[in-house]
């Protein structure tokens, strides 16, 4: 099972090194490799229905608890299968959609990668790991969007793409970490046990609100659906498999997978049902307003995938049978769709559905498959898309309060989206050729199996449910519901409510196909609500978030350097002064200060001075001077109290630091005055503020009794052990003589970049201009 | 009396009150040599400070502080002198 | 007996020295104030050091001392003439009441060089009317 | 024989300065160098991974009286790491650096560069770990202002001014230790000041160490130096200050806060409201800047923030998620750089809008500089993701909801910015090289040189995938670390001789 | 500068301060000085030296580029650091002949190490304000 | 031929040190004085003499010079308290008689020393120094009164 | 006594900011001179002060009998004076170096560093 997982890396790896041994036999190798998973699948299918479920487990972070466990039962099967199913007729589409592209190789490479991830998400039994192919999915995702990275619109689809995701996907990790600390594991099948507890504590309202957003992010619900139309920039393979399939059904996936974990709450419910609706409804109406083939095709999935999600947030038996059903149709009439848009796009370049007309005669098995596709969306009788709608109606209709409003709405969604159905699957393969496209002729097969085998399912499985039933949807169900109803699908459930609706949606949707027709004018008309829409909105708000991080950080960055130290020191003044005031008893002890003698008092009223005489002198030179006595002053100190060593270092250092200065001086320009009073003032006052409390500090400090147990074993050994009298010498060259090693390195490197500095000078000089 | 106290009733007192005069003419400047022949007269001044201080703590070992003040008054006076001289023939 | 011999150099070391302060102080131009600290001050050092050696009477302590005398000597005549001569360069004011200045118009302001003959390029140290 | 790294350096650097204006001999010796010090990394690590840690007291004066030198595994790792990142950086430069640069000292500089690094993961007292620190700082500055451009003196007036401000600082607080304990040995300190009174005056003196600390490592309000001046001087110097030199503070820190000022509840809440600013700064800095080095200088900053959120959380978990996170990231962040300066190099630019076609051009480095960018992401299972959920998790169980918030917005915003990146830098198609003054293209190098500078990032790369794909080990290593950081009793009683330590 | 007694004075001062630096170098041990001070005293006697007679007369009489004093000095430093490994003792253990030498008294590593700090200090002073000078 | 004996005495000195066996400064000393003598009875030529006669003038030029500073800085003292009225500065050319460098500073190191004078510096071509007066009576006179004082003992003894 | 110098390293401190936060470059460095040697000031300070008994041992006597300087401090402020000496000329050339290059000594105008986003 990991070789099953990996390969698809394995393989993705493996490209850039054999694509130019392997160019020309690529379109035939490749879609090899989802066409085995998909036999290794289908082969478990007996297994699960007969087992429920098969674990596999591998190793990986045992300390963290992640570990690469797959669980295979119905949902992650049904995935499985789609995405190596739908995968295999992908990859060998893409052989000749993408022919002699110079970047084949890559993409297929991307694509394998997306495909491991995927199946990663769908089979990981440990959620941890199942958030690391889902990060992968989304990355994956990002450079197929972007494949055309000529094109800026390319490019900033795939970013914007990957933001809304990656950023579901942050959000969705804290919410899988949260789980995980209440309910102390990332196995789904451990958690499965602790479901009470989880509901019950008091972290399930974010838990589930962060799971939301990692789902909603992913299957494009509203308001974060905008990336998906966006993503239709990728090529058609790309929209096939991603956005129609596989990825965005991840978040489907994982509302499903969490269900019997999660879900039958208040807040599960209710959330779910509130946003697929919004998102059903608003994107099935966006579906109608739209030209391009690809955009109306991006409207109804989000759709669908509002559908899904409403359908799993009913939370009935009923309703997530008909979110399981509904998988499966959806995934094989919207990928039938989009390969034909493809093909479409291919062969007339262009996808606007108002001018599409009339392919039927160049390319009859792709108008066949279109048909059946769109069929399918409609919910016709024979085709799995009926089974599915009627399975839905039953699940609105049995809500009680709720049951009218949710039909009328799903009633509602089903006609939009039928109209885009078949706007997509059969308007552009009526009527008469139009003249500009002549030029379009038959598809190579490779172009034209897939989809039609796509409708073929369709059909099939629509007339004969039973091939599905017991194998497939049952074990989906029991998966997505926990309980082991059996389930009977069946196309003829008698006159009733049900039927009614369908007749409904039918007969209206068939009646807006043929009296709305797509145009530009339509779309026009939306755009006046464009100010309130979703997508403007956030982009309004990220531009909102780009002007606050331009003020902040030029608020702070300013490049002024004064402002900068401000900053800082007004922060550690306020740190130490809120703890010196709130936490330090301040008091002297006047038993441990020295009296004063004159000639103290004059070396420091003449430090003061002097200090105040740099600070305020205009000449640089004064300063300098000035600096100079308060040096001096400094070594008297040292000298009146017993640092003699010190005095002559300190002395023969500021002496050296002033002449150094002097020599700096010579052509340094004139002083000036630069500051305003107010700032002067502002200054002063911050500077004795800090002053004033490393002072208060200081002497609070001295007042600490200290121990002098190091510097006395210094004094009492220095001669007996270190054989040396002057203790200080002695600490300096033996008992800390490490300090002082390191700091002549210091000097050797200071005095190297000052050489450096004074004689290397790379910029431009004149005479190379 | 003995010498310590005569040191610091008389001759620290006299020492210091030098001092206040010649940091007064340092901050009165008014031209760079004056303030640093007032420096250079700190020093040496010091220099006298330190002898008395040795013997008044019985420390020889201070006055190798003073040797080494006054080879630094002299370095100092002769780097400013330098830059002076530098400086007006920029 | 020793400490009363110690205390008087000492007096008289402190009196050169708050001489010379107060000369440093008083004087109109910085060519006297030069003048005056190099001379009192020397004597003010060499008799503070030489109690000093007295006080300590110790063969290595009276080594050092006379070397710091001497090499104050030395270095404070060195270091009188280099800073009057640079306060000359740099045009410091000369006191007004001097009565002769042999070395106006002497140097030559490019090369710095001296010239022993009368000479006319200059360098003239602003006569000092402050004061 | 745990002084081996640093003696190792300091004789590295002394020869190299032998031979001042020999820069081919240079070249050679100094990857000769690195390698041999990795090698002593090695050793070293192995031997703290089987012994526990290990105790010299330099002059043999024993503690707290000499200058212990402890090998704990936090630092030997952090040699380790120092000593991977420095191999890398030496060939890199050897590749890259401009001949007059070399002829001005680079290489002695850059072995006692690391040597101050090493010195200070090593030590146990912490007036040497100033020493080093100033070791350290100096040698940065010279690297910084080396050849003395134009933008790299402005970069580095900010850059001295305010480090020199943060040793100041630095020197503050151990005059407070001093003076509170009387004593500088880091353990013999923790116990003293554990038995102090007076605990408040022992909070402001963390304050201290906390500014000083916090402006070397550009937490907020303190990074401002670092966006001036990252992206001045050459790409071989910024990768290692990337990735060693911000450390440096946070490693700092995490000895301090842990073993004197452990568990001081308000350090804590401060830290983590800075982290939670740092963060929020460093993306939105990185989000508008135009210029690749300064982006990246403004994610440094916001992953600062990462790491100060676990020590400001302090719990086992989030010490263990910093850890994670600062192994993660000095061999990212050294390589992003070097990344940086690869493209540099091909391109003659660091402006985004003037780059592009990296994709097209170079399409196995492109893949190759992906590893670092996505690591840097965090894309899971690459090394930056791991160390997140340590610190997501240890927030939730504080209930630090906000920091998780702040956490999740700063991964987001790093998302977002290696995306563009990619998107300008690697697709975007090139609009032509500019006209280069001096020096050689990429394309124009010799192919040794080329090789000089492929390699290391070549070298990061696989050691980026290692911590990413095995994780495991290194959370072993992260756990051990927090464990013994945690519960320093181990830490002092080797130090202090309290039991019998084999020197 | 340009003064005769200045120069005259200087070139005579010079070996007295070297001699004087190293006595306080030597002595340190026991009275105040050491490495650091003898080195600060030696490079100000250079410097004085150099004030008088311009940087090139200077550097002429120094004869060794002071760049290399300094890893000279390094290397007697570490030499001195490390000389205790060789007797199995940890880094910076003194090591001390058993009996005085005349003059100088107790020799060791400690002096080695001192000596070292002494090369270093004037290396890197002299570099330092003579890269300067020379641009000035 | 004055530094050979010098040389010659020093000598003399060492070996009496080696001889006795006792390397202490007072033996030393003790050497140097004992060799000083004999070189004195055993020199006969009249030139080589100067050696001897040197020594003790000498000390008595120190001596000199030392009587001048002293009084140098009591008039000084004294004048600390007059009022300015009284100084008469003034920069005063002095020709030279002293040639080389040795013997140009070192009086000049005398000038400054002693009362009221100060160098203001020695022109290029060694033929005058620039001194810098306190009082100035009169020029011709101050000027006679340095070189005889000063200039001329300091050659005696110098040449 | 204490006092006293406490009052001066407040004083040293409140100056050294001051000037730090002038536009000036070269009074950015003395102010950090100042701070250096109030920092400096600051261990001495707090390592207890002890008048005229410096941390020698006397001739003849193998160990203190009478008070001395804590001489721990004094060691480390002598590695700190000569630490700093290195940065600081190292600064002071910086700033020489930048007036060369840039002919100013506002640090205004030394932002282009910072300014651009
Ligand atoms: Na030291
Ligand atoms: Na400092």
């Amino acid at each position: 099972m990991l070789v099953a997982v990996v390969l698809g890396f394995i393989f993705a790896l493996l490209v850039p090194f054999f694509s130019r041994f392997t160019k020309r036999a690529i379109s035939l190798v490749y879609p090899l490799i989802p066409l085995f998973l998909f036999l290794y699948f289908l082969g478990f299918l007996e297994k699960i229905k007969s087992e429920g479920q098969i674990l596999f487990h591998y190793n990986w972070v045992p300390s963290l608890g992640i570990d690469l466990s797959f669980r295979l039962d119905g949902l992650s099967l049904l995935f499985a299968l789609m995405i190596t199913g739908i995968g295999t007729l992908v990859f060998a589409y893409t052989a000749n959609y993408l022919k002699g592209h110079q970047y084949l190789d890559r993409f297929y490479g991307y694509l394998s990668m997306f495909m491991a991830s995927m199946l990663g998400v769908v089979l990981s039994d440990n959620l941890m790991s199942m958030f690391i192919f889902w990060e992968l999915t989304s990355i994956s995702s990002y450079f197929l969007i972007g494949f055309n990275n000529d094109d800026p619109a390319s490019r900033k689809s795939a970013l914007t793409a990957l933001s809304i995701t990656g950023f579901g996907g942050l959000v969705m990790l804290s919410g899988i970490i949260l789980l995980q600390v209440v309910g102390g594991s990332y196995s789904f099948t451990e958690l499965l046990n602790s479901s009470e507890i989880i509901k019950n504590s008091n972290s399930y309202g974010w838990i589930i609100a962060l799971m939301f957003v990692g789902a909603f992010t992913k299957s494009a619900q509203f308001p974060f659906h905008f990336w998906l139309p966006g993503a239709m920039k990728a090529p058609t393979p790309v929209s096939t498999y991603l956005h129609s399939a596989t990825m965005v059904k991840a978040g489907i996936y994982l509302l499903a997978r969490f269900t019997p974990l999660l879900g039958d709450t208040i807040w599960w419910n209710s959330t779910l049902v509130t946003v697929g609706a919004i998102t059903m409804v608003y994107a099935a109406i966006h579906s109608v307003f739209r030209v391009d083939l690809k955009g109306i095709l991006a409207y109804s999935t989000i759709s669908a995938l509002g559908i899904l999600v409403f359908l799993i947030g009913i939370g009935t038996e009923k309703s997530l049978l008909a979110a399981g059903i509904f998988i499966l149709a959806h995934a094989l009439y919207k990928a039938a769709l989009f390969l034909i848009t493809g093909i479409i796009d291919h062969e007339t370049g262009s996808r606007d559905v108002s001018k599409l007309a009339g392919l039927q005669k160049v390319m009859m098995p792709v108008a066949i498959a279109g048909f059946l596709a769109a069929l399918s969306s409609a919910g016709l009788p024979f085709l799995l898309g009926f089974i599915s709608k009627e399975v839905m109606y039953e699940a609105t209709l049995q809500l009680g309060n709720w049951a009218l409003i949710l039909t009328a709405l799903a009633v509602l969604t089903k006609i939009l989206l039928l109209v885009a159905g078949f706007w997509a699957g059969i308007k552009p393969f009526t009527g008469n050729l139009p003249s500009e496209f002549n030029k379009a002729h038959m598809p190579s097969p490779l172009l034209w199996v897939p989809p039609l085998l796509l409708g073929f399912l369709s059909l099939g499985f629509g007339m004969f449910p039973f091939f599905i039933q017991e194998s497939l949807i049952q074990p989906v169900f029991s998966s997505i519901s926990g309980s082991d109803t059996t389930i009977e699908l069946k196309l003829w459930h008698g006159f009733n409510l049900v039927l009614l609706l369908s007749v409904l949606t039918l007969v209206s949707g068939g009646l807006l196909y043929f009296f709305l027709k797509p145009s530009k004018a339509l779309i026009e008309k939306t755009f006046k609500f464009e100010v309130i829409s979703p997508q403007n909105i956030i982009e309004n708000g990220s531009n909102l978030f780009g002007s606050f991080a331009r003020f902040w950080t030029r608020f702070f960055q300013n490049g002024y350097l004064r402002n900068y130290v401000i900053t800082i020191l007004a922060f550690l003044t306020l740190l130490m002064a809120y703890r010196l005031f709130g936490e330090v008893n301040i008091y002297i002890d006047w038993e441990q200060i020295s009296t004063v003698s004159y000639y103290e008092a004059i070396v420091v009223l003449m430090m003061i001075i002097s200090i105040i005489f740099a600070i305020s002198t205009n000449s640089r030179t004064t300063a300098i001077v000035a600096l100079g006595v308060v040096g001096f002053a400094n070594c008297l100190f040292f000298i009146f109290y017993s640092a003699p060593d010190l005095a002559m270092t300190q002395f023969s250092i500021d002496t050296l630091t002033v002449l150094l200065f002097m020599l700096v001086l010579v052509k340094l320009p004139k002083n000036k005055s630069f500051s305003s009073k107010g700032m002067k003032f502002r200054d002063a006052f911050l500077s004795l503020t800090f002053g004033v409390l490393i002072a208060i500090l200081t002497l609070e400090v001295f007042e600490e009794p200290s121990s002098s147990e190091v510097s006395k074993y210094f004094a009492d050994n220095a001669y007996l052990l270190a054989k040396g009298r002057n203790v200080v010498n002695v600490i300096l060259v033996d008992y800390r003589g490490f300090d002082t090693m390191i700091e002549t390195v210091v000097l050797v490197i200071a005095a190297a970049g000052v050489f450096s500095l004074m004689k290397l000078d790379l910029n431009p000089s004149k005479k190379d201009l | 009396m003995s010498l310590y106290d005569y040191f610091n009733w008389i001759i620290i007192p006299i020492l210091g009150l030098s001092v206040i005069l010649v940091f007064i003419r340092f901050l009165k400047g008014p031209s760079l040599p004056d303030r640093v022949i007032a420096l250079d007269m700190l020093i040496l001044i010091s220099v006298c400070i330190i002898a008395i201080y040795s013997i008044q703590t019985n420390q020889s070992t201070f006055l190798d502080v003073a040797m080494l003040f006054a080879l630094i008054a002299f370095l100092s006076t002769s780097a400013y002198a330098f830059y002076l001289e530098q400086r007006q023939r920029k | 007996m020793k400490d009363i011999l110690i205390m008087i150099l000492a007096s008289f070391g402190a009196i050169f020295i708050l001489s010379s302060s107060i000369g440093l102080l008083r004087k109109p131009d910085v060519y006297l104030r030069i003048s005056v600290t190099a001379k009192a001050s020397t004597l003010g050092i060499g008799l503070m050091l030489t109690s000093a050696a007295l006080y300590f009477n110790d063969y290595s302590v009276t080594t050092r001392i006379v070397a710091i005398i001497l090499f104050v000597f030395l270095t404070i005549s060195i270091g009188g003439h280099l800073l009057a001569r640079a306060a000359y360069f740099t045009k410091t004011p000369i006191w007004k009441g001097t009565k002769v200045d042999d070395l106006a118009g002497q140097y030559d302001e490019v090369t710095h060089e001296l010239y022993s003959e009368k000479h006319n390029s200059s360098i003239k140290p602003e006569k000092d009317t402050s004061i | 024989m745990i002084v081996l790294p640093i003696i190792f350096q300091f004789i590295a650097g002394t020869i190299l300065l032998f031979f001042w204006r020999k820069i081919n001999l240079q070249k050679v010796l100094s990857i000769l160098f690195s390698v041999i010090g990795l090698g002593i990394s090695i050793w070293l690590f192995l031997q703290v991974w089987e012994k526990g840690i290990m105790v010299t007291q330099s002059g043999d004066w024993k503690a707290p009286f000499g200058i212990s030198i402890v090998a704990d595994t936090f630092g030997v790792t952090m040699v380790l790491l120092s000593s991977i990142s420095g191999l890398a950086v030496s060939i890199f430069s050897t590749g890259s650096m401009r001949k007059e640069r070399l002829a001005f000292g680079f290489f002695p500089i850059f072995h006692f560069l690391i040597m101050g690094l090493q010195g200070a993961f090593l030590t146990g007292d912490i007036f040497n770990l100033y020493v080093w620190f100033e070791v350290v700082i100096i040698s940065s500055f010279v690297l910084l202002t080396l050849g003395g451009k134009k933008q790299q003196l402005e970069g580095a007036l900010k850059y001295v001014s305010l480090n020199l401000l943060a040793s100041s600082l630095f020197l503050i607080g151990i005059g407070f230790i001093y003076g509170l304990t009387g004593s500088l040995n880091m353990a013999d300190v923790a116990i003293k000041l554990d038995g102090l009174q007076n605990r408040g005056l022992v909070s402001v003196t963390s304050g201290i160490f906390l500014v000083a600390f916090g402006i070397k490592s550009a937490i907020f309000p303190m990074y401002f130096w670092l966006p001036a001046s990252y992206h001045t001087p050459p790409p071989a110097v910024s990768a290692i200050f990337a990735g060693l030199l911000t450390k440096l503070g946070i490693y700092a820190m995490l000895r301090t806060f842990t073993l004197m000022f452990g568990g001081d509840e308000f350090m804590g809440d401060i830290m983590v409201v800075l982290a939670a600013l740092t963060i929020l700064s460093g993306g939105l800095g990185a989000i508008l800047q135009q210029n690749m080095g300064k982006v990246f200088g403004y994610l440094i900053i916001c992953h600062i923030g990462f790491l100060i959120a676990g020590l400001g959380i302090y719990t086992e978990l989030a010490i263990m998620g910093t850890i994670f996170y600062l192994i993660h990231d000095i061999i990212v962040k050294t390589n992003l750089f070097m990344v940086s300066g690869l493209i540099l190099k091909i391109n003659g630019t660091q402006d985004i809008k003037e780059l592009g076609g990296m994709y097209k051009n170079f399409p196995l480095l492109s893949l190759l500089m992906a590893i670092p960018l996505f690591s840097l992401v965090g894309i899971p299972p690459l090394s930056g993701f791991w160390a997140k959920i340590f610190l997501i998790q240890a927030g939730l169980e504080t209930k630090d909801f906000f920091l998780i918030g702040f956490i999740v917005l700063g991964s987001f915003l790093t998302l977002w910015v290696i995306a563009r990146l990619w998107g300008e830098v690697f697709w975007k198609n090139s609009v032509g090289l500019p006209k280069k003054a001096n020096g050689l293209y990429f394309g124009q190098m010799p192919l040794i040189d080329q090789w000089l500078m492929v390699f290391p990032i070549f070298l990061l790369a696989a050691i980026s995938l290692y911590i990413g794909f095995s994780a495991e080990n290194i959370i072993l290593l992260s756990q051990k670390i927090s464990s013994e950081l945690m519960d320093p009793t181990g830490y002092i009683e080797a130090v202090l001789g309290l039991k019998a330590i084999t020197p | 500068m340009k003064s005769l007694i200045f120069k005259t004075a200087s070139s005579y001062l010079l070996p007295l301060l070297l001699l004087f630096s190293i006595f306080i170098l030597l002595r340190g041990h026991y009275l105040p000085g050491g490495g650091f001070v003898g080195g600060l005293m030696a490079s100000i006697a250079f410097l004085i030296h150099s004030f008088a007679f311009g940087l090139k007369e200077t550097q002429s009489i120094i004869k060794i580029n002071p760049g290399y004093l300094m890893p000279i000095g390094l290397a007697f430093a570490v030499g001195a650091a490390i000389a205790p490994f060789f007797v199995d003792a940890p880094l910076l253990k003194g090591l001390w002949f058993e009996e005085p030498f005349r003059f100088i008294g107790m020799v060791g590593s400690a002096l080695i190490f001192d000596i070292g700090v002494y090369l270093v200090v004037i290396g890197a002073t002299l570099t330092i304000i003579f890269s300067i000078t020379d641009t000035v | 031929m004055t530094k050979s004996l010098f040389l010659s005495n020093l000598i003399l000195a060492i070996i009496w040190v080696m001889a006795t066996g006792t390397l202490t400064e007072e033996n030393f000393l003790f050497g140097f004085f004992i060799s000083f003598t004999i070189l004195w009875v055993i020199t006969f030529k009249k030139e080589e003499r100067k050696y001897f006669t040197v020594i003790p003038k000498l000390l008595a030029y120190i001596a000199f010079i030392f009587w001048e500073i002293i009084k140098a800085n009591f008039q000084s003292l004294k004048e600390s308290f007059y009022p300015k009225s009284k100084l008469e500065p003034a920069i005063v050319k002095v020709p030279l008689d002293a040639k080389t460098d040795v013997e140009i500073s070192i009086l000049s190191n005398i000038i400054s020393l002693t009362p009221g004078t100060l160098i203001m510096d020695v022109s290029d071509d060694k033929k005058v120094v620039y001194v810098h007066v306190m009082h100035l009576l009169d020029k011709e006179n101050f000027i006679k009164e340095i070189k005889l004082k000063f200039e001329k003992p300091l050659l005696e003894l110098m040449r | 006594m204490e006092i006293l110098l406490v009052v001066i390293i407040g004083f040293l401190h409140a100056g050294g900011l001051y000037m730090l936060l002038r536009r000036s470059m070269f009074k950015m460095i003395i102010g950090l001179i100042l701070l250096g040697n109030g920092a400096n000031l600051l261990i001495f300070l707090l390592g207890r002060l002890v008048k005229g008994n410096p941390p020698v041992i006397e001739d003849g006597l193998k160990v203190f009998t009478d008070i001395y300087a804590d001489p721990v401090p004094q060691a480390l402020v002598l590695t700190a004076i000569v630490i700093g000496f290195g940065l600081q000329s190292f600064a002071i050339i910086l700033i020489k170096r930048v007036y060369n290059v840039l002919n100013t000594d506002d640090l205004d105008e030394l932002n282009s560093t910072d300014e651009e986003i």
